[in-house]
């Protein structure tokens, strides 16, 4: 394992867990939603890094792309049924 | 500390925060999305130790074992968010009570 | 390795319920038979199924036909075939139940039968499976379709609970397939069998089995991990209360004794001895909760939650032969337990459709239902344990081993807890015979209802005195015998 | 002074949720460390054994025959999620905002190629990676633009849209069966059909997910009424 | 499946079958329930009498079918257990004619029958008990059965004294499971046997046979209403006369009494008791409660609560005589189980019928009730003279063997006891016998519309206390006649002791 590529994992890894921390503790719900899509494209990145082709195009079809477009059909459902949805960092009740 | 361990430890990092999420915002998008991240954290965990099969072939069955949890996950997250539009048309809220209060 | 005679049966018990639910599915204008129909063919394949069993000790089947580490093998012991036994009992008794109770709602493709078959398929599926990973994906098929079941009552509390009790076992089982991964690293295979020969304690070994047990704690609800199990149960309708309590928070303990007798390594004394506390504080608090609860299905909720808290109780035993007795004792209370809670849920399920739910208006409400009355009392015996019923046995069973081994504070709990039952029982009971003024036109209950709701609480007396085949049963193949000699 | 009270609490607990989160973390993770280095995976057993599976590709083996009863579960799963959001809601009709005219050429375009690739995927999964689970992702991704750019999905009556949710499952369970009857264990191909049994299912599975996965997007069974009534 | 095999469980299903289908009988079938239970309650006296004759020509009754793996549910027949069985049989007999009597155009009369028939079941199933574990199952079938007939009437004062009744009795249950398991635990075995099971266990064990020992009573003492666990017995008065008649003079008490025998004689064993020092505090709490039970009487103004007091002390001559060592005492002690039950039916009967006829319930209203109902006042004086131990009727008979027991072992105490408690029972007997007899009717009382024409009330009211009286003087009377009671329990006693 050359140092780069460990480098390079370690950064790719760092990412990762950043950007699913910020997600969920995202102000607005829309731009968590964002993120977490974000997220699983990352994540299929790191399935691609662990020679795992099958898994990374599932991550991308199935758990990036259709969850994306479910959490978002659901929040513009949850909007429209009036639900105060914007809970923001300090909303933790 | 080879590729494999680095994304186990992601996977337990991701574990985590999923956990966290999941119990400390009351939102049920959050919790929803929380899982999702502990979901993905756990196939990490799965998938990323096989990779050090002796001659470099990766052990397949954990990958079978991750796509059959990923389609799992997504059949459990439409489920939790129709489940979670029925609740805010029904409370009001998309909350939970407090479970202490019963 | 494919055992000849049985195998056709344990397919038939996995394939039928999916087949149910397929049909009611494609034809929704066929649901108002077909549940009972599968459920009664079921029964049958599992009396089958349990006579091989009995005859001939353990059934094995290699899916596809590969070998255990590679393929997957299904495999039926005494205890399997037990939990098959109450599992196909109940949902013949719940699909009954469920019939006039759903009656006026639109047969629509997506009602009460096509997702009870489902919970029954998984609920199958998992007391047949042999390997750590098919028992996560059956977990998940029995979390979902019981969070889905909870919400047809529809009402806020349901839907709140619903949505709880959907994230709870989503998490656990999330909890459970990290401990299978750990499991599958340290020990290269997936085979319960094979991983528990393979484990040696360790850092790892550990952890995950912790993993493990933790989640399947958070699904049984026991004692301090219960918050998520009464709203669930008490809101929802009463044949989905009665599987919930019946069956689906027995899985979770099937998947940790499964653990617990194959895979974990030699020090299991204090991991024991943890559980079994567990075990006793959810009896205790269970039962004081019970009697605390003025709404008829709380009540009856705060008693699973008491009864499962029995059901932990022989974790804490050591010895070989004490521990065997107190499960056998353990697995005839599920059985007992099962068809008690599902006559009690169903008679509530009555009470609630007559008008009323309120423990403090029951006696204008009971003068018109004598037999769903009669129902609850039987089955409340049961629960409390009394000497005509089922629940004695087992009682007795668990009792006796905690007098071999000495342990005076279990044989304490598990005396008290008896009594706690049976005073919130007779709580109940209580007004059945006063006289008072109905103040609105209650519905009348259809008496289909209140039929199905006596002959299940009869069938709990009948265990009590005809136990013996049935313990029999549970030991064949020798569930809890090879695995239990204290140090490997 | 009460609130000031109540945030500290909150604070406390949230401190209190962290540590033992980090805790149990940092558990796990030297569990994981401390895990066997030579790798005790199954790879040299599923290569070995592949040339019966009637399949190359490792990962469709395990998933379509050496670990086919999950799959099958897993089937189940999805079916299952289907009919418990047919349960709780009603498919209300998305308000008919005009589609843009990008998301329309959008549609137009990628629509065709990502079914046709949705096929190539399926044939693929026999010998490098593809096969049902990405087929269905992909008809499903198709379905969803569909749906987003506001055209109507083709009416299709109602019982044959059930009946193809039902496709993959039923098709699997059958030929488990099947195979039983001719002797050997359930789900066990026998290696000269192996390949054509397992593409048949992965056909009829990949066009079960994609529906599926589209009918869950939906959120709701299709309105009343019935189709022809029978 | 032999005769011996299914006898056993012809007696049990007599009542059991019978109060099954009663349960499901409208309200409004009067005759086919009347013709039920009367089948039920002759059949059961036959087949108890078959059983007799069996066992005095030496037939062996015993039936096993396996309840929990190591235990049996055992029903074998001996000696001490046709005596609870035969006193049940008749008596119950006798009370479903008072009831059906008793309960004219009342509500819930199929459920209450229904009840009625498996308490009656439960206690011939205490009786044929053949191990602790049935004898427990039937002991808690009785406390489940008896319940619905205590809270019977509905009212708010039936459903309190029920929850006391549940009380006492569920936690007795449970001090009793607790020591049968504690027992199982160290014996091994829990069947029956003449002599006792436990005395050849190792010495280091007794402490524990000790506590074991107060468990188990204390389980039993419940029903039996000794002393401190007796609350339950005088609120239960509030249920209807038949339920007070059977249940709390016949069926819940003896089979607490019968516990207490069995406990002693075919758990412990006589001698071992002795030995183990446990006999000697069970004589002191049963003569305590015999005082005690005679003191609260005379202070009750009720009458149907002085006679659940008197039965709270008769009851506890039984331990006595039990308690004390020697064969003579136990037979004293024994045949009181029958004499007792004869004796207290015919008071209820007849205090039964004082309040449905008359509207009489306090002791102070009963002036001249001899001359407006002089059948059930003569009833009630031989019954009350029994009580006291005057020397033709029942009740002197077994008095008469406490005292001789007593006197044989040296225990001079139990004889003193014995002559203050039967001054006491007069003490409460005779000023009703008085008021009743010599004293004027307060105004000239109407007869009730309950008048049987030319009898002072229906038949069914009036013939079974008659009946009873007239069975108190023939077993006083006729004492040493083959097929007596007492005859009978020389038997027993023969087999319990060594010569």
């Amino acid at each position: 394992m050359s140092a780069l590529t460990l480098l390079l994992d370690a950064l790719l890894a760092g990412t990762l867990v950043w950007v699913a921390a910020r997600a969920l503790a995202a102000a607005e719900l829309v731009t968590g939603i964002a993120l977490f899509i974000a997220f699983g494209l990352l994540m299929t990145i790191v399935w691609v890094r662990l020679s795992a082709p099958d898994v990374a195009l599932a991550e991308a079809g199935i758990g990036t792309g259709l969850t994306g477009a479910l959490l978002f059909a659901a929040l513009a459902r949850l909007r429209r049924a009036g639900a105060p949805d914007n809970r923001g960092e300090n909303g933790d009740e | 500390m080879t590729g494999a361990e680095l994304y186990a430890l992601t996977g337990i990092a991701l574990f985590v925060i999923g956990l966290h999420g999941l119990i400390r915002y009351a939102h049920l998008m959050r919790k929803i999305l929380a899982l999702n991240v502990t979901g993905a954290g756990v196939f990490l965990v799965v998938a990323a130790l096989a990779e050090r099969g002796q001659d470099g072939t990766p052990d397949p069955v954990p990958q079978a074992l991750v796509i059959t949890g990923i389609v799992v996950a997504v059949a459990a997250t439409g489920l939790a968010l129709v489940l979670m539009l029925r609740v805010a048309s029904a409370t009001g809220r998309a909350e939970l009570p407090d479970p202490r209060s019963e | 390795m494919t055992g000849a005679d049985g195998t056709p049966l344990i397919v038939a018990a996995l394939l039928l319920p999916l087949a149910g639910a397929a049909i009611a599915f494609a034809m929704p204008r066929t649901t108002r038979w077909v549940g009972i129909a599968t459920a009664v063919v079921l029964l049958a394949v599992v009396v089958m199924l349990c006579g091989a069993v009995g005859a001939g000790g353990e059934l094995s089947h290699a899916v596809g036909g590969w070998g255990a580490p590679l393929g997957i093998a299904l495999r039926v012991d005494g205890l399997s075939a037990a939990m098959l036994l109450t599992t196909a009992a109940v949902s013949l008794a719940v699909a009954a139940y469920g019939r006039s109770y759903f009656r006026d709602e639109s047969a629509g493709p997506a009602g009460f039968t096509p997702l009870s078959m489902l919970l029954i398929a998984g609920l199958n599926a998992l007391f047949v499976s042999g390997d750590l990973f098919n028992v996560y994906v059956t977990l998940e098929v029995l979390g979902l379709s019981a969070a889905a079941l909870v919400a047809r009552a529809g009402t806020p509390e349901a839907l709140t609970g619903a949505m709880r009790y959907l994230l709870v076992t989503v998490a656990a089982s999330l909890v459970y397939l990290l401990g299978v991964a750990l499991l599958y690293h340290l020990t290269g295979t997936l085979d319960i069998r094979l991983v528990g020969a393979r484990l040696e304690s360790g850092a790892a070994a550990w952890s995950a089995v912790g993993l493990i047990g933790a989640a399947m704690l958070l699904k049984s609800a026991v004692f301090p991990l219960h918050f998520w199990l009464p709203p669930a149960h008490a809101n929802a309708p009463a044949p989905v209360s009665a599987l919930l309590s019946a069956l689906v928070v027995k899985a979770s303990l099937y998947v940790l004794l499964r653990v617990w007798l194959d895979v974990l390594p030699a020090a299991r004394a204090d991991f024991g001895a943890v559980v079994g506390a567990l075990g006793c504080a959810a009896v205790l608090w269970g039962s004081t909760q019970a009697l605390r609860q003025d709404q008829l299905k709380l009540l009856v909720a705060y008693s699973t939650v008491a009864q499962v808290g029995y059901l932990f109780i022989p974790f804490a035993f050591t010895s070989a032969a004490a521990a065997g007795t107190a499960w056998r004792g353990a697995v005839y209370l599920v059985l007992c337990h099962a068809l008690a809670k599902t006559a009690m849920f169903m008679s509530v399920g009555n009470i609630q459709l007559f008008g009323g739910d309120r423990i403090g208006e029951l006696d204008r409400v009971v003068q018109r239902l004598p037999l769903t009355m009669a129902a609850f009392a039987v089955a409340g015996i049961t629960v409390a344990g009394l000497p005509p019923s089922g629940g004695f046995v087992a009682k007795w069973l668990i009792l006796e081993a905690a007098v071999q081994e000495g342990r005076w504070f279990v044989s304490a709990v598990v005396l008290v807890g008896g009594l706690l039952a049976s005073i919130y029982v007779f709580r109940v009971i209580g007004p059945a015979f006063t006289k008072g003024a109905q103040p609105r036109q209650p519905r009348r209950v259809p008496n289909a209802m209140e039929w199905v709701a006596f002959a299940v609480a009869l069938a709990t007396v009948l265990l009590g005195f005809f136990g013996m085949p049935l313990l029999e049963l549970i030991d064949a193949g020798a569930p809890f015998g090879n695995a239990l000699e204290p140090e490997r | 002074m009460s609130d000031a009270h109540a945030a500290a609490g909150a604070l406390a607990a949230r401190a209190l949720l962290w540590i033992v989160l980090a805790g149990a973390g940092a558990m796990l993770a030297t569990a994981v460390l401390s895990l066997p280095e030579d790798g005790l995976g199954l790879a040299d057993e599923t290569l070995a054994d592949l040339g019966r599976t009637g399949v190359e590709h490792p990962v469709t083996a395990v998933l379509m025959n050496y670990r086919a009863y999950d799959t099958l579960l897993e089937m189940a799963v999805l079916f299952l999620a289907l009919v418990g959001v047919w349960s709780m809601a009603e498919a209300r009709p998305r308000p008919t905002a005009p589609p843009g005219l990008v998301l329309q050429f959008l549609t137009q375009l990628l629509v065709p190629f990502l079914i046709l690739f949705a096929g190539y995927l399926l044939w693929a999964g026999a010998h490098e990676p593809g096969g049902a689970f990405q087929a269905g992702a992909v008809l499903a991704a198709a379905g969803v633009l569909v749906t987003l750019s506001g055209a109507q999905l083709p009416s299709v009556p109602r019982a044959l849209h059930r009946s193809l949710l039902l496709l993959g499952l039923v098709t699997f369970a059958a030929a488990g069966v099947a195979v039983q009857l001719g002797g050997g264990a359930f789900l066990e191909f026998p290696p000269s059909a192996a390949k054509a049994l397992i593409l048949a299912i992965e056909a009829a599975a990949g066009i079960s997910i994609g529906l599926g996965l589209v009918a869950i997007f939906e959120g709701g069974r299709p309105s009343e009424p019935e189709s022809a009534p029978r | 499946m032999n005769a011996t095999f299914l006898l056993p469980v012809l007696i049990l299903l007599s009542s059991l079958v019978p109060g099954m289908i009663i349960f499901f009988l409208p309200e409004e079938w009067r005759t086919a329930r009347t013709a039920l239970n009367l089948f039920g309650a002759v059949l059961k006296v036959l087949l108890v009498g078959l059983v007799a004759l069996g066992i005095a020509s030496g037939e062996a009754y015993e039936t096993r079918l396996p309840l929990v793996p190591g235990v049996d549910l055992a029903l074998v027949i001996d000696p001490l257990a046709i005596l609870l069985s035969v006193l049940s049989a008749v008596l119950w007999l006798v009370t479903t004619i008072y009831a059906v009597g008793y309960l004219e155009g009342s509500p819930d009369r199929s459920r209450f029958f229904g009840f009625f028939s498996i308490c009656v079941t439960a206690t011939v199933g205490v009786a044929m008990a053949g191990n602790l574990v049935t004898f427990l199952l039937f002991y808690e079938l009785l406390t489940l059965s008896t319940y619905p007939l205590v809270v019977h009437r509905g009212t708010e004062v039936a459903r309190r004294a029920g929850r006391a009744y549940l009380f006492y009795t569920l936690t007795g249950g449970v001090l009793l499971l607790a020591g049968i398991a504690w027992l199982y635990g160290i014996a091994g075995t829990l069947e029956f046997a003449p002599r006792g099971f436990l005395s050849e266990l190792p010495a280091d064990v007794h402490p524990e046979l000790t506590a074991i020992f107060v468990l188990l009573i204390a389980g039993v003492g419940v029903k039996a209403a000794l002393v401190p666990l007796h609350g339950w017995l005088p609120q239960a008065m509030v249920a209807p006369a038949p339920v007070s008649a059977l249940l709390h003079a016949v069926a819940v008490v003896k089979a607490g009494a019968f516990g207490i025998v069995r406990i002693v004689q075919n758990v412990y064993g006589v001698e071992f008791s002795e030995e183990l020092g446990v006999a000697g505090p069970l004589a002191a709490v049963a003569s305590v409660t015999i005082v005690y039970g005679s003191l609260r009487a005379l202070q009750q103004n009720d009458l149907k609560r002085r006679l659940a007091f008197s039965t709270v002390s008769q009851v506890s001559y039984i331990a006595l005589g039990v308690a004390i060592a020697g064969p003579i005492a136990s037979i004293g002690g024994l045949v009181h189980l029958v004499h007792q039950g004869i004796m207290k039916i015919t008071l209820f009967f007849c205090a039964g019928n004082f309040a449905e006829t008359l509207g009489v319930h306090k002791v102070d209203e009963m002036r001249g009730v001899g001359r407006r109902m002089p059948w059930t006042t003569g009833a009630f004086t031989v019954a009350a003279c029994g009580m006291i131990g005057l020397p033709p009727l029942a009740g002197f008979v077994s008095k008469w063997y406490l005292g001789l027991g007593a006197a044989a072992v040296g225990d001079s105490w139990v004889i003193l006891i014995l002559i203050v408690s039967g001054l006491l029972n007069a003490g409460y007997f005779l000023p009703i016998l008085y008021i009743a007899w010599f004293e004027a009717p307060p105004e000239p009382a109407e007869q009730t519309p309950r008048s049987g024409g030319r009898l002072e009330t229906s038949w069914q009211l009036l013939l079974p206390p008659v009946a009873t009286a007239a069975l108190t003087l023939i077993v006083g009377l006729f004492a040493a006649a083959p097929w007596s009671p007492l005859r009978w329990v020389q038997l027993v006693a023969s087999l319990g002791f060594a010569e």
